[in-house]
């Protein structure tokens, strides 16, 4: 039982991680179409970002904050403006292809111009674990919980009460619609490249100190995102919220119960099955967008 | 003299250049001609599923790795050479033949990431089933063959041979993308819908595109194992699969020549560049994958026929 | 048109990028990952024949001849490793060093082989001097020499009766498991849970928790350095009490750096540390820091000594000579204090298998500590 | 009613979305070489209509039958073998292809076997059933570029030509005219009318252009909201006070 | 001042350069009238409302609104300028509630300004009030139509532009719309709207501009054309011209 809880939430923990960059990855969908390949990247660059905020001697907070608007600035409102605004009328696959390019660049530079090697980086929460009737759970796993948890309902508080978050639902369920009232599209589908972006940041802050920064790490990052956005289904953010999370618990469960050795295998039968079976995903609609 | 025979004869003259001309370069450079040459089996397989027939897909690295194990475990089991190939594209085309599936039920970015699935899969069980595949040990000292007598084991004849079979598989490939399987392919990319309504089994033909393209992977795997020698999981990653993509679209999906520029770009050219002592030339091989990722983005947007298009617009160009 | 062009000037390339045949330096080639998953090791075997080659030319070179050293980045990929290998006996390398990782080596030794080209290995899997080949020579322990020396320390060290197994699923870490688990049956040590990860893997929870619900008394840690420190970070996490041991990486510099506190307790046994007791490799760690502001893990000093060998070897036959220099290395014994850059005694088998003094290492407050000299194999 | 077996007869068609009756048990037959326009305004059903016909919905009830056999719920890919030919409403060509071989590629499927095309030659005998084609509709100048550069009306020309290169017995065609200059429209119609009395195949009209598909069709039927108001001649039809009154409100 | 607030001068517009729709396309739209455009389909009336509205950019020719050229202004200038668009089928938010759909008929007013409009607004129509805090996609096909209607209104534009407001709804329900949009229109509202229901709409507009091709047919007043025996040939049979000779 006790194995059991601790497999539950350390890989509830996972998963949540999984579903910050899975989170950006549906939103970029709705609001623009956008299928961003380079999404395990954008978890990367800003580790590296808040790397070297941390070898200038800033504070853990600081480094993150700065991050968060370099993230901003170039992983949303740059990627939008030199690569999703010009290829965006070609479709979905020349971008899809660009974006693949794109996630070479990225890694490639940092490989050549930084390091090819792993780098520690500090944890935000404090080393130890709580022990509750011999349930052992790290601080670090409650910490990236208790925060993955606030960003989502904080994002979904945004999406729902204020109106700006409403109009960004809008111009994702019609756009057209959302034109003819006058709300301000572009603007919108900014908001959602910068949210993108942000998400990425925090999602690199709770992952870089178990899993080291190093240029590569956006592959299984970027891989887990896309499948738990397509499991949980392309066009629901709650969708990237369950796929996350499921992934997380399985992939625990299964290299417990069964194999590691076909961990891999296990979110991947369940993806090929979604796909395969319900496309739309487990939570979402058939998709109306015409291609 | 006509355009068709212009271009045959500079066909000719190309692989008459290659083959007589490898004689005289280094034996590192015969070994990444004749690499360069196996991924293009591969990659011309590729294009045909995604630029003939418009089926996404990054799973090719599987069908080269499935075509390589088999080649593998049949060679050292004492299986001619001239037995292994047939048996290799046979297995990629029945495997092919079920990847092929998914492609009826989803299409573009889904599909990407069914075949990318799929890679995964294969990936893991070749690393896993060691019993078979020799796990992460891989199998080595794979033969390279002996035909009628004739041995290919030095570098100099494996690469004419893997040269000659090249222009055979390329020569096959070009006639049925002649025939009017061709013609369904296209009809089956540009709309498959409309393509159905006109009598075109739309199932069959898809899932043929999947696995000839399968099965030229496999044959290149054959030539993979044999050229390398050795074998193990690590190339067969999806990564290849993308890597493959890529060269088949930034040379040109759905053009002949395509896969030849892309596969030069991506296998060759770095290669070339590797090791090299000149400082200009060391400065591009540390940077080369980062020029080569902004190039794809601005060929995307620039470019989005693929380099061999370039010559499109300059024969446009010329003649307006 | 634009086809033919494009075919021609890559063909034209290749010649022109392959430098004209040079007299008078000695070329030694190294093919090392320098990127994929044994970037840290094949950075680090680089960097130490490097310092020996800079350490070697400032001292007059080999045989009063400069030594010429280009290294390539065999992308941790076997056929790449290959390409590499024809290159550079096509180029005319004398020696060549790496590649370190055992999928890599067990390729490109082919082509070594082939042209009679002397080549030292980082590579630790038991299977690359049982080829007969005669060109082919170690720069640190097999894992079959290893191994047994880390069963006798889990047996009369730690006095486990059980033992469990985390190791990763490359040629690597399957080699070594294989081996420790040959090793322990010989002790008489049992082994609980045999736990495999992936090259790459980046969550222990599950892997940790199998360890902790085992009943061993004891986890043997085998898997590369990142995941190391991955394993090690997750096994603190979940708060694992039980002795952690390891071969070699599991205390290195890198692991240490990258684990943190995490890595504190740890022991393994190291063939080769930038840390033992050694007058000959404190000179070498201070050289090393002071010339790459880093601590070289055992890969540097495979690199470094592997380096020195040759300069030996070389001097000792006289001449610039690929086979003679094979034929030298049979049987061939080497002290440190003639040749300071081998840095501790050393002695070759007709294999090409070594045999050195070893270690026994503890991760100590973010250090590596020697707690132990083990002797040599052959002097027991 | 009549002597002719009739070549299509639709019985009693009803396809619903949730409440929403697309179609409302729709009945008619057409005869062999005749022409049968289909005239409704917005959302009465018409490409439902057509689309349950032509196996790319599955009708909640009633049957389709084509020679005498039933071909209810039969995919595109059967009917098209039986010899039935279509028309999108919006365009559809093979816009990498040149126009010939979108006239080719449209009939090549309908000889042989599938292993026998792959040996057969590259234009599978059709050629110069294309080049007829390609005469007709007047196509011969732009006849090797890619159909996906031609302009709107032209590729609406090779769309046309399309559905009839296999010579079927039955082509329903979803408005013609739409987004065709008034040109067009006028020879359009001609070459209808001549490809019905070389060929001799059914046509199944749906067009919103009155004045085309009263020239056209001898046989009109009007829907309204799912169900045939009026069927008849097109004088009939146009002079109905139902039909009226379907177009314009009360 | 001129009584035309819209006029459209040899406008060619269209999807694609390949398909044009609008061929120099000459009509205006008077202060305070309903004014009908129908026409066969295809003949280019929604696409008069979406040149008009912005969607579309004009080729060539010129879109004036009082006067000044509006060719390609944006949406949220447009309707600063008091031009409203309730374009055909559902434009609603489904998953979003009534109150928030009207709500963001008002992102381009002022924040304090909106809930004294939305008052306003439901007072109009009782039956939304009702139904303010269930989500959009669950109100009945009139309701849905009202809360378009009434989110254009949010802004009290001085033009409304409305894409067949009578798809899906009942004659009585059609006949309500019409009404409403009568008293706007008396209350000094200009209404440009399309609509296939041309009967009723005849009874309930000014003026009836008739297209055909892209061009305008006929210009007539709605009694005058709602009283022609023609009329009938104008839509089952024949061009507008044949209708009548005297048109234009």
């Amino acid at each position: 039982m006790g194995d059991l809880v601790q497999l539950l939430v350390s890989g509830t923990a996972t998963g949540a991680i999984y579903a910050l960059a899975a989170l950006g990855f549906t939103l970029l969908w709705q609001a623009a179409g956008v299928i961003n390949f380079a999404q395990g990247e954008f978890v990367m660059l800003p580790a590296f970002a808040m790397l070297a905020g941390l070898a200038f001697g800033l504070p853990v907070w600081l480094a993150f904050l700065i991050a968060c608007v370099l993230a901003a600035i170039v992983l949303g409102a740059g990627f939008k403006q030199v690569v999703v605004d010009p290829l965006i009328r070609h479709g979905v696959i020349p971008l899809v292809i660009a974006t693949l390019g794109l996630a070479i660049a990225v890694k490639s530079t940092v490989r050549a111009g930084f390091s090819a090697e792993a780098h520690p980086l500090p944890s935000p929460f404090p080393t130890g674990q709580l022990s509750i009737a011999g349930i052992n759970v790290s601080y670090a796993d409650i910490g990236t919980l208790a925060l993955a948890g606030a960003i989502v309902i904080g994002l979904q508080a945004f999406l729902n009460r204020t109106v700006t978050g409403r109009a960004m639902q809008a111009v994702a369920q019609n756009t057209e619609s959302a034109r003819v009232l006058g709300i301000d599209v572009r603007r919108m589908v900014l908001y959602v490249f910068l949210i993108n972006a942000v998400l990425a940041v925090v999602a690199a802050l709770l992952i870089a100190p178990t899993y080291l920064a190093k240029f590569d790490m956006g592959d299984s990052i970027g891989l887990k995102a896309f499948f738990a956005a397509i499991i949980g289904g392309f066009n629901q953010t709650r969708g990237a919220l369950l796929g996350g999370v499921l992934i997380g618990v399985l992939e625990n469960l299964v290299g417990f119960y069964i194999s590691p050795a076909y961990k891999e295998g296990v979110a991947l039968v369940l993806f090929l099955g979604v796909i395969l079976l319900r496309p739309e995903g487990l939570l979402g609609k058939a998709e109306e967008r015409k291609v | 003299m006509s355009a068709p025979a212009r271009r045959a004869a500079m066909l000719v003259a190309i692989v008459a250049a290659l083959a007589i001309g490898a004689a005289f370069l280094k034996r590192s450079d015969v070994y990444l001609l004749t690499l360069t040459m196996v991924y293009l089996m591969a990659t011309f397989g590729l294009n045909l599923t995604v630029g003939y027939a418009g089926q996404m897909s990054l799973g090719q690295a599987a069908f080269f790795g499935i075509g390589a194990y088999v080649a593998a475990i049949a060679l050292k089991a004492g299986v001619p050479f001239l037995a292994v190939m047939p048996i290799a594209a046979v297995a990629c085309f029945v495997i092919g033949l079920a990847l092929g599936f998914p492609a009826l039920r989803v299409q573009h970015h889904y599909l990407a990431f069914a075949t990318l699935g799929f890679n995964v899969l294969v990936y893991l069980i070749l690393r896993n089933e060691e019993q078979v595949t020799g796990g992460t040990y891989g199998i080595s000292a794979i033969p390279r063959p002996t035909i009628l007598g004739v041995s290919f084991e030095g570098h100099l004849a494996y690469f004419h041979f893997t040269l000659a079979s090249l222009v055979a598989l390329g020569a096959l490939l070009w006639w049925l993308l002649r025939s009017p399987w061709g013609r369904a392919f296209a009809a089956l990319r540009d709309n498959p819908i409309r393509a159905e309504s006109l009598g075109v089994n739309i199932t069959a033909y898809t899932l043929l595109a999947f696995a000839i393209g399968a099965a030229c992977a496999g044959v290149g795997g054959v030539y993979y194992a044999s050229l390398v020698e050795f074998i193990e999981p690590g190339p067969f990653h999806f990564s290849t699969s993308l890597m493959m993509l890529l060269a088949v679209i930034i040379g040109g999906s759905g053009r002949f020549y395509g896969p030849v520029v892309g596969t030069i770009i991506i296998i060759l050219l770095p290669e070339l560049l590797r090791g090299s002592s000149h400082e200009a030339l060391k400065f591009m091989q540390k940077w080369y994958l980062v020029f080569f990722g902004l190039a794809v983005v601005a060929l995307m947007v620039w470019l989005p026929g693929g380099i061999v298009s370039l010559a499109d617009r300059f024969r446009r160009r010329s003649t307006s | 048109m634009n086809r033919i062009t494009t075919l021609f000037a890559a063909l034209g390339l290749a010649l022109a990028a392959a430098p004209a045949l040079a007299q008078a330096p000695i070329k030694i080639a190294g093919l090392v990952e320098l990127s994929g998953t044994g970037a840290t090791s094949g950075t680090n075997f680089d960097n130490g024949v490097k310092l020996a080659v800079k350490e070697i030319n400032a001292a007059g070179g080999i045989l009063g001849r400069r030594v010429e050293y280009t290294s390539g980045d065999t992308q941790s990929n076997p056929g790449v490793a290959k390409a590499l290998a024809q290159k550079a006996i096509d180029d005319g390398a004398y020696v060549v060093m790496g590649p370190v990782f055992s999928g890599s080596i067990l390729v490109s030794m082919e082509e070594t082989r082939r042209a009679e080209v002397p080549n030292f290995t980082g590579g630790e899997a038991a299977a690359i001097t049982q080829k007969g080949n005669p060109y082919i020579f170690r720069t640190s322990f097999t894992q079959s020499s290893a191994m047994p020396k880390v069963a006798r320390y889990i047996k009369n060290g730690i006095k486990a009766k059980t033992v469990d197994i985390m190791w990763v699923n490359n040629d690597f870490g399957k080699g070594g498991r294989d081996m420790i688990m040959k090793s322990l049956e010989a002790e008489g040590i049992k082994v609980g849970v045999d736990i495999s990860t992936d090259p790459g893997q980046v969550d222990f929870s599950a892997a940790v928790l199998r360890a902790k619900q085992s009943n061993g008394d004891a986890l043997f840690v085998y898997t590369n350095e990142e995941e190391s420190a991955r394993a090690l970070r997750e096994l603190r996490k979940q708060g694992y009490a039980k002795p952690i041991v390891g071969e070699t990486v599991l205390t290195s510099q890198k692991v240490i750096e990258l684990a943190g506190e995490a890595a504190n307790g740890a022991v393994a046994h190291v063939g080769l540390t930038a840390d033992a007791p050694l007058p000959t490799v404190r000179a070498f760690d201070e050289k090393f820091q002071r010339e790459y502001r880093s601590k070289s893990d055992h890969n540097g000093l495979k690199g470094y000594s592997g380096m020195y060998v040759v300069k030996a070897i070389t001097e000792r036959i006289g001449k610039v000579d690929g086979k003679a220099f094979a034929a030298a290395m049979k049987g061939a014994k080497i002290s440190a204090k003639d040749h300071p850059g081998v840095l501790m005694d050393v002695t070759f088998d007709q294999n090409g298998d070594l045999d050195r003094e070893s270690f026994l290492t503890k991760a100590v407050n973010g250090k590596q500590v020697v707690v132990e000299t083990l002797p040599p194999l052959g002097a027991k | 009613m009549t002597a002719t077996p009739s070549l299509l007869d639709v019985k009693d068609i009803r396809k619903a979305y949730g409440a929403i009756r697309a179609v409302d048990g729709v009945s008619f037959s057409v005869r062999p070489g005749e022409i049968v326009g289909v005239i409704g305004p917005n959302g009465s059903g018409k490409t439902t209509l057509f689309n349950s016909i032509l196996g790319q919905i599955r009708p909640t009830s009633g049957s389709v039958e084509f020679s005498g056999e039933d071909i209810t719920g039969m995919s595109p890919l059967e009917l098209a073998r039986r010899g039935i030919g279509r028309t999108f409403q919006t365009l559809q060509v093979f816009g990498g292809l040149s126009v010939r071989d979108n006239l080719i590629a449209a009939a090549q499927e309908f000889s042989g076997t599938m292993p026998g095309r792959l040996f057969a030659k590259p234009d599978a005998g059709l050629g110069q059933r294309a080049d007829e084609m390609i005469e007709l509709f007047r196509l011969k100048h732009v006849a090797h570029l890619p159909a996906g550069s031609l302009s709107y009306g032209q590729q609406k020309l090779i769309d046309i030509a399309m559905a009839f290169m296999a010579a079927p017995r039955l082509v329903l065609l979803d408005e013609p005219c739409a987004g065709v200059n008034p040109g067009l429209v006028d020879q359009l119609r001609e070459l209808l009318v001549q490809l019905n009395r070389t060929q001799g195949g059914s046509f199944v009209v749906i067009e919103h252009n009155m004045g085309f598909i009263m020239r056209l069709c001898p046989h009109v039927i009007c829907m309204v909201e799912g169900k045939v108001l009026a069927e008849g001649k097109p004088a009939a039809v146009q002079s109905n006070p139902a039909v009226l009154e379907a177009y314009l409100g009360n | 001042m001129s009584d035309r607030i819209i006029e459209f001068d040899k406008v060619v517009a269209g999807y694609s350069p390949s398909l044009t729709i609008l061929n120099e396309t000459t009509l205006d739209a008077r202060r305070g009238e309903i004014t009908l455009l129908i026409g066969p389909n295809g003949a280019g009336k929604s696409t008069v409302l979406k040149t008009l509205f912005g969607i579309l950019v004009p080729r060539s020719g010129e879109v004036r609104f009082e006067g000044r050229v509006i060719n390609g202004r944006s949406q949220r200038d447009l309707l600063a300028d008091g031009i409203a668009f309730v374009p055909q089928g559902r434009n609603l938010f489904g998953t979003l509630s009534v109150r928030h759909n009207l709500e963001l008929g008002g992102v381009t007013l002022p924040r304090r300004d909106l809930p004294a409009r939305i008052e306003e607004v439901l007072d109009r129509f009782p039956r939304i009030r009702e139904r303010i805090d269930n989500q959009a996609s669950t109100l009945s096909g009139g309701e849905q139509k009202q809360l378009e209607v009434g989110r254009a209104l949010l802004l009290h534009p001085r033009v409304l532009l409305i894409d067949e407001p009578s798809i899906g709804l009942s004659p009585k329900l059609v006949a309500d719309v019409m009404a409403m949009l009568r008293g706007l229109a008396d209350a000094g509202t200009t209404v440009l709207m399309v609509e296939q229901n041309v009967r009723t709409a005849l009874k309930y507009s000014d003026r009836a501009l008739v297209l055909e091709m892209g061009r305008l047919a006929l210009d007539r007043p709605s009694s005058d054309l709602l009283a022609d025996p023609d009329l009938n040939r104008l839509f089952l049979g024949g061009h507008a011209a044949a209708a009548s000779g005297a048109a234009a």
